[in-house]
C-alpha cells in the first residue's frame, strides 16, 4: 500500500499493464520524452524505450487513426487526446471510425484500445480547455466510457480498459491529478460498469462522477450534520452504466440528485434521470434534481469559474429541492 | 476548370511476365463485370441504398491488388468493389453486401461503402473522405512494431487531397518511416465538382508529396502495366524499409460519382477523350500485340459473365438478414448492452 | 400556396433570404453548380451568380472556419456540411470556435451563422451517413438547433435562422426531402424555439422532432382507433427549447412519450424527460417512455435499418407503456 | 532532432525610416516588459490558470503589426499577447485579463489565451492549435466579398503546421485567392518537443508552400527590419490583390512553453545561441549604430517600464468580475437561456 497522486496512478496503471503485455504501446503529444504536459506518463519512456512510447506531432487525427489500425492488426494502443476538448478536432476518427468499425465489418474488426484524455475545469485554463465531454462520447454508439475519482480506481480501470477488447475512453478530470489516495502495490484490476457507493444514507441518492464525487461526498457530510443522510453512488463508468446499483438506492431512498461538471444539456444526469423515470418513477417520492454547470461555456476567472462549476452548497440546495 | 492532362506513363522497359498479365485482365475484367452487374440491380431496385463504381478505374485496383502479397494490408474509400475484389474475396458475399442480404460479407451490416474482409486483409472500406489514410498508417505502425514484413496500401481520391486528414497521415507516416503506400486515384471529379476548381495545384496529390519529404509519382492509371509497375517499386520499397510513398494515378471513372447519377456535368469531349482510353480494350488491344490468342482472352471474358451470374444467383438466393444481429457486435460479446 | 417537396422548400428559404438580404452567402460541397447532393440547393448559382454560391473543396474545417470569419466580419453565411456526420470531422470548430466566441470574447463578437446539414437514416447510406446528431449540438452551450418536419416550417425556421443574430444548425432530415406539403407564397418567417401541437388528445403527450413527427402521427391514428387520444407535439427546436409547451399538455395528459431517432443515450429525449422528472413530476401518472433507436451504429441493409429506427407499433407501443 | 538553423535574412536594402524603426524598438520594448511583468504576476499568484509568453519573438509580432493598416484583421494563438498590444490595444485590459479581473479585456471571461479587441480589428486569440488559420480565411473572404481592401493576418506556430486545419486552410485560402498573410513563427519547439522530430521536413511552413502553389518565404523573425520588410511586402500583395503569402519566420521562445515551464529540456547550447540573439539588443545595437541617440532609446523604455506599471496598478485595482456575467452572452441578449 502506497499513497500517490492521481497523476502517479495513471503512470502506474499504465507501467503495470505494458509490464504485461508487450502488446500495450503509447502515443501521443509530449508524452514521452517530457512525461505529458500533466507528467501522468512520467518515466514511461525511460523504463519502456522508444520502441513502445512514442510522441506525435500535433495531429490527433493521425494519433487516433495509428491507434485505430495498429488496434486491428495485433497491438493493444493506449493514445494519449491531452485535452478532451481536443477531441473535436478528431472526432470523426472517435465516431465514425473507432465506434464503429466492429459493427459495420459484423464483428471481423476488434478494436482493443484505450484513449486517455484530460477532462474537465477547475484550473483556469479557459473555454477551450475545461470541458466536460464525457457525454459526448457516451451519445455514441461502440464506446466505453470511464472516468475515475481515485487513484486507486484510476489503477484498476485502467487496466480493465486495456484488457478489455473495445475501444475505451479513460477520462481523467484535472482538477483531480494533484489529489492523493493509497493504492495497493500489487497489480490491481478493476472492473468497467460497476458503481461504487461510497457512502450509505436512507434520504436520498446523490450519483456524481470524478471531480464531482469528493464534491458530493463534502455536500453528504453537510447534510449529515443538519442530520439529511445520504447515499453517495460514484459512477465511475458511463458505459457500461450500472443502472441496478442506482436503481437499488433510489428504491430506498425515493430521491434521486446527479451532480455533473457538464453544462445543462444532455449530460449524463439527463440520462440516468431519465432511466429512473422510465423504469422507476414510481418508486421517487420527489423530483429528481440535476445539478450540473450552467449551460455556458467554462469562462476562465477563477472566480467565475468557480461559481460556474457545481459547488457544494449547489449540491445540498439540490438534494433539498429532491426532498420536496 | 477542367481536369490537367493525363501524365502518361514512360513506356514499359520490362513488361510484366504473361501469365501476370492474363491475371491483371482476368481481374480487370471481372471487376468490370461485377460492377456493371451491380448497376443493373441498383437500376432493379435490388441494391439499395447507395453503391460507388469504379467502371473505368479497374487498372489501378488490378495493378496494385496484383503487386501486394496475400500478408499485405489494404485500406479503401466507399468506392471499394474492385479493391475488395482485387485481395481475392469472393463475389457472392459482396453482391450479398450490395443487396443487404444474410450472406453479404458483413451480413449487411455495413454496405457496399464499407466492404471489409479481414480474412483477406482487406481492412476496410471508408465513407468519410480522407479518415482511412490515418487509420491505414496505425495498420502499417503495427506491422513495423511487430517486426513483419507487411505493406499497407490505402487508396482515395482527388478530392481527399484537399482534407485535413490527408496531410496528418502523410506527414506521420513519413516521419515515422512507416511502409505505406498512398494511392490517389484521380480521376478528376469529386462528386460534381471538378478537383481543378478547388485545389492550388494541379496534381492533388504528388505536388503535394514535397511537403512530406517525398518523391512526386504519378502514373497512367489506365495503364495496368504501368501501375503494377509503379505499384511493385512502391510496395517492394516499403516493405524494404524505404518508408512511404504517394502514387497518383490518373485516371476516369466512366459513370456518375453514385448511384443513377449520369454524370452528365462533365464536358462531353472529356468524357470521350477517356472512354477512348478504357483500360480494359487498351490492355487487350496489348495482348493481343504481344501474341496472346483471342481464345484465350474470350475464355477469360466468358468465365467472368458465368463468375458473376452464379455470385448474383447465389446472393439473390440469400434472405434478408436477421434482425436479432441489429444488436450485435456494438461490443466485443456482449452485442449492444450498455447497462450493468 | 403551392405544393412543393421539403428538398425545394429549402431552396425557396434560402432564396428567400438572399433576396432580401446581399449579406446572405452560400458555401458548401457540391452546393452550386450540381445544387447539392439532394438538390436542396439547385438554382441558386444560377438565380445569385457566384459572387454569392461558392462550391468549396472537401474541407470541411475551412468550410466552417471561412463561415465563422465571414460572420464576425458582417456577412451572414450559409454553410452547408453535406451529411451531418461529417460534423465530426469539424466538429472543432463547431464546439470550440463558432459555439464558444461570443462568450470568450465576452460579447464583442456576434455569429451570425447558419450551417444547414442532412441529418438521420431511411436512405440505407449505412453507419457513416445515417446519424441522427442534432443531440451532439444540443449539449454544448452557445449553439441552437433547429429541425422542422415540413416544407412550411423548413422555409420559416431557415429564414429565422438566417435573421438570427447566433450560430444555428439546422438540420434537414434526409428522409424527408422527398415528402410533400403546402408553403405559403408570401414571405414565411417563423420563430426558433416554439413548438407546434400538432395533434391534440388528452390521454398521453408524444414529443417528437423532424422524421419522427409523422411516424408519430400516425402511431397516434393507430391509437385512436384503439380510443386513446393523443397530443402530438412537433419540437422543431431543440434550443431554444420549448418547454412551457410540453410542460402544459403533460400536465393535462399525465403522461410522456418521446419518440427520436438516435441511439439510446443522452439524445434530446433524455433531456425532455428529465426536464419533465425535475419540474413536473407530480403532474405524472406513469412512466416517461422515450422511444429511440437502440444503442447501435445505423446498418446498411434496408431490413436492418427499417428494423432498428422507432415505427410506428413501437411508439404505439412507447404509449401504452406509459399509460400502465 | 536538433531544431534545423535559422535562414538569415538577406541584408537590408533600404532599411526602413528611423521614426518607423524606433515605433518597432518601442513595441518591441512594451511587449517584453509586458510579458516579464506578467511572469512576475503569475509567480506571484496574481495571473491564474496559463499563460504563453512571446519572449524572444518579439520581432515578429511587432514587424507585421507595423506592416498593417488599422482596417486589418489580426488572428492569433494562446501565445497572442505581443500580437494583441501590436494593434494598440491598451495594456490595463490585457493584464486586467490576465488577472482575471472585471477591467479585462473580456471581463475574465476569456482568459490569457482569448485575448480579443474587436474595435483594434484583433479578431481573437485561439487556443486549439490550428484552427484559426480557417476562421481568418473567412475575415478575408469577406473582406473580399465586401469589396475592401482589408488584410487578414493569421499568426500560428511550427507545431501548427502538422494539423489538419492547416492544410485545408492554406489550399482555400489559395484557390479563392484570399487577402491572407499566413504567419508561421517558427521557434522550433511545440510544447516539449522539438519540431524536427515530428515534422517531414526541415521547414515546416516554408517547405509546404508549394503544396499550396505558394513561393516559399522564410525571414529572420529576430530581425525586426526583416519582419518588417517581409510583413509589408506580404500584406501589400494581399491588398493589391495578390492572394495569400505564407511566411516562416524563424524565432524562438526564451523561456517555456507556458507558465512556470523552465525549458530546461533544450539543450544549453542551442537557447545560448538564441539569447545571443535576443532581437532587442540585437535591434538596440542597430539603432544606436544607425545615430540614434541613447538618450531617446533610455526614453522608450523608461516610459515602456512606467506603462507597464501603471497598466499593472490599473489591474490590481480592478474587482473580481460580477458573478452574474457567467450567464450573460452565450448568446445575444439572451444570455444563457436554452428555453422558452
Ligand atoms: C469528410 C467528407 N466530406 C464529404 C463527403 C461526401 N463525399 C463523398 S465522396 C465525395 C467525393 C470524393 O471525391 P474523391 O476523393 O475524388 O473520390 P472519388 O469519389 O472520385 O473516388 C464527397 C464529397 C464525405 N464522404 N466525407
Ligand atoms: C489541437 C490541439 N492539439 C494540442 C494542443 C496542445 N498544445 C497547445 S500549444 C501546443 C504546442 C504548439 O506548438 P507551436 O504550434 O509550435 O506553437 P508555440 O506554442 O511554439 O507558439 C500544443 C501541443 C492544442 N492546444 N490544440
Ligand atoms: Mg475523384
Ligand atoms: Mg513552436
Amino acid at each position: 500500500m502506497a499513497e500517490m497522486t492521481f497523476r502517479e496512478a495513471v503512470a502506474r496503471g499504465i507501467a503495470q499493464e505494458m509490464d504485461r503485455d508487450p502488446s500495450v504501446v503509447l502515443l501521443g503529444e509530449d508524452i514521452g520524452a517530457a512525461g505529458g504536459v500533466f507528467k501522468a506518463t512520467a518515466g514511461l519512456l525511460e523504463h519502456f524505450g522508444p520502441e513502445r512510447v512514442f510522441d506525435t506531432p500535433i495531429s490527433e487525427q493521425a494519433i487516433l487513426g495509428a491507434a485505430m489500425g495498429a488496434a486491428m492488426t495485433g497491438l493493444r494502443p493506449i493514445a494519449e487526446i491531452m485535452f478532451s476538448d481536443f477531441f473535436a478536432v478528431c472526432w470523426d476518427l472517435v465516431v465514425n471510425q473507432i465506434a464503429k468499425t466492429r459493427y459495420m465489418s459484423n464483428g471481423q474488426v476488434a478494436l482493443p484500445l484505450v484513449i486517455r484524455s484530460s477532462n474537465g475545469a477547475g484550473v483556469r485554463f479557459g473555454a477551450q480547455h475545461s470541458q466536460s465531454v464525457e457525454n459526448w462520447a457516451m451519445a455514441v454508439p461502440g464506446l466505453k466510457v470511464v472516468a475515475p475519482s481515485t487513484p486507486g480506481d484510476v489503477v484498476g480501470l485502467l487496466a480493465a480498459a486495456v484488457r478489455d477488447p473495445d475501444p475505451v475512453l479513460f477520462f481523467e478530470q484535472k482538477s483531480l491529478y494533484a489529489t492523493k489516495g493509497e493504492v495497493p502495490d500489487h497489480e490491481i484490476v478493476g472492473a468497467l460498469g460497476k458503481a461504487a457507493v461510497v457512502r450509505q444514507g436512507g434520504a436520498a441518492t446523490i450519483v456524481a462522477l470524478a471531480a464531482m464525487v469528493p464534491r458530493a461526498l463534502a455536500a453528504a457530510d453537510e447534510l449529515e450534520r443538519e442530520g439529511i443522510e445520504t447515499t453517495v453512488i460514484d459512477l465511475r463508468s458511463l458505459v457500461p452504466l450500472d443502472v441496478t446499483t442506482i436503481a437499488t438506492s433510489v428504491a430506498e431512498t425515493g430521491h434521486l440528485v446527479t451532480v455533473e461538471e457538464n453544462p445543462r444539456l444532455c449530460g449524463w444526469g439527463a440520462e440516468v434521470s431519465s432511466i429512473v423515470a422510465e423504469e422507476n418513477l414510481f418508486d421517487l417520492d420527489g423530483p429528481i434534481v440535476r445539478v450540473t454547470t450552467p449551460h455556458v461555456p467554462i469562462p476562465a476567472a477563477d472566480a467565475l469559474e468557480d461559481a460556474a462549476l457545481p459547488s457544494v452548497s449547489r449540491i445540498v440546495d439540490g438534494v433539498k429541492r429532491s426532498l420536496q | 476548370m477542367t481536369a490537367t492532362a493525363p501524365v502518361t506513363a514512360p513506356l514499359q522497359v520490362v513488361p510484366p511476365a504473361q501469365d501476370v498479365r492474363l491475371r491483371l485482365y482476368r481481374m480487370m475484367v471481372e471487376m468490370r463485370d461485377f460492377e456493371k452487374r451491380a448497376y443493373d440491380l441498383f437500376l432493379q431496385g435490388l441494391v439499395k441504398g447507395t453503391s460507388h463504381l469504379g467502371i473505368g478505374q479497374e487498372a489501378v485496383a488490378a495493378g496494385f491488388g496484383m503487386a501486394m502479397r496475400p500478408e499485405d494490408f489494404t485500406f479503401a474509400t466507399y468506392r471499394g468493389h474492385n479493391h475488395t475484389l482485387a485481395r481475392g474475396v469472393a463475389m457472392a458475399p459482396v453482391m450479398a453486401e450490395l443487396m443487404g442480404r444474410q450472406a453479404g460479407l458483413m451480413a449487411g451490416k455495413g454496405g457496399s461503402m464499407h466492404l471489409t474482409s479481414v480474412a483477406h486483409r482487406m481492412m476496410g472500406s471508408y465513407a468519410i473522405v480522407g479518415a482511412h489514410l490515418t487509420v491505414a498508417n496505425g495498420a502499417a505502425w503495427s506491422s513495423k512494431l511487430r517486426g513483419t514484413s507487411e505493406v499497407t496500401v490505402c487508396f482515395f481520391g482527388d478530392g481527399a487531397s484537399n482534407i485535413g486528414a490527408f496531410h496528418e497521415a502523410l506527414n506521420l507516416a513519413a516521419v515515422w518511416h512507416l511502409p505505406m503506400v498512398f494511392v490517389c486515384e484521380n480521376n478528376h471529379w469529386m462528386e460534381y465538382t471538378p478537383i481543378a476548381s478547388v485545389t492550388a495545384v494541379a496534381h492533388p496529390a504528388a505536388d503535394r508529396a514535397p511537403a512530406y519529404g517525398l518523391t512526386p509519382v504519378t502514373v497512367d492509371g489506365n495503364d495496368a502495366d504501368a501501375t503494377y509497375e509503379a505499384a511493385t517499386a512502391a510496395v517492394e520499397h516499403a516493405r524494404a524499409g524505404g518508408g512511404p510513398s504517394l502514387i497518383e494515378a490518373e485516371t476516369y471513372r466512366h459513370g456518375g460519382h453514385s448511384r443513377a447519377d449520369p454524370g452528365t456535368y462533365r464536358p462531353n469531349d472529356e468524357v470521350q477523350e477517356w472512354l477512348a482510353r478504357d483500360p480494359i480494350p487498351l490492355y487487350r488491344g496489348r495482348l493481343i500485340a504481344a501474341g496472346v490468342s483471342e481464345a484465350v482472352l474470350v475464355g477469360i471474358e466468358q468465365t467472368s459473365i458465368a463468375t458473376v451470374d452464379a455470385a448474383t444467383e447465389e446472393a439473390k438466393a440469400s434472405p434478408p438478414p436477421d434482425l436479432s444481429i441489429i444488436e450485435s457486435d456494438v461490443f466485443t460479446g456482449e452485442g449492444s448492452s450498455w447497462r450493468r
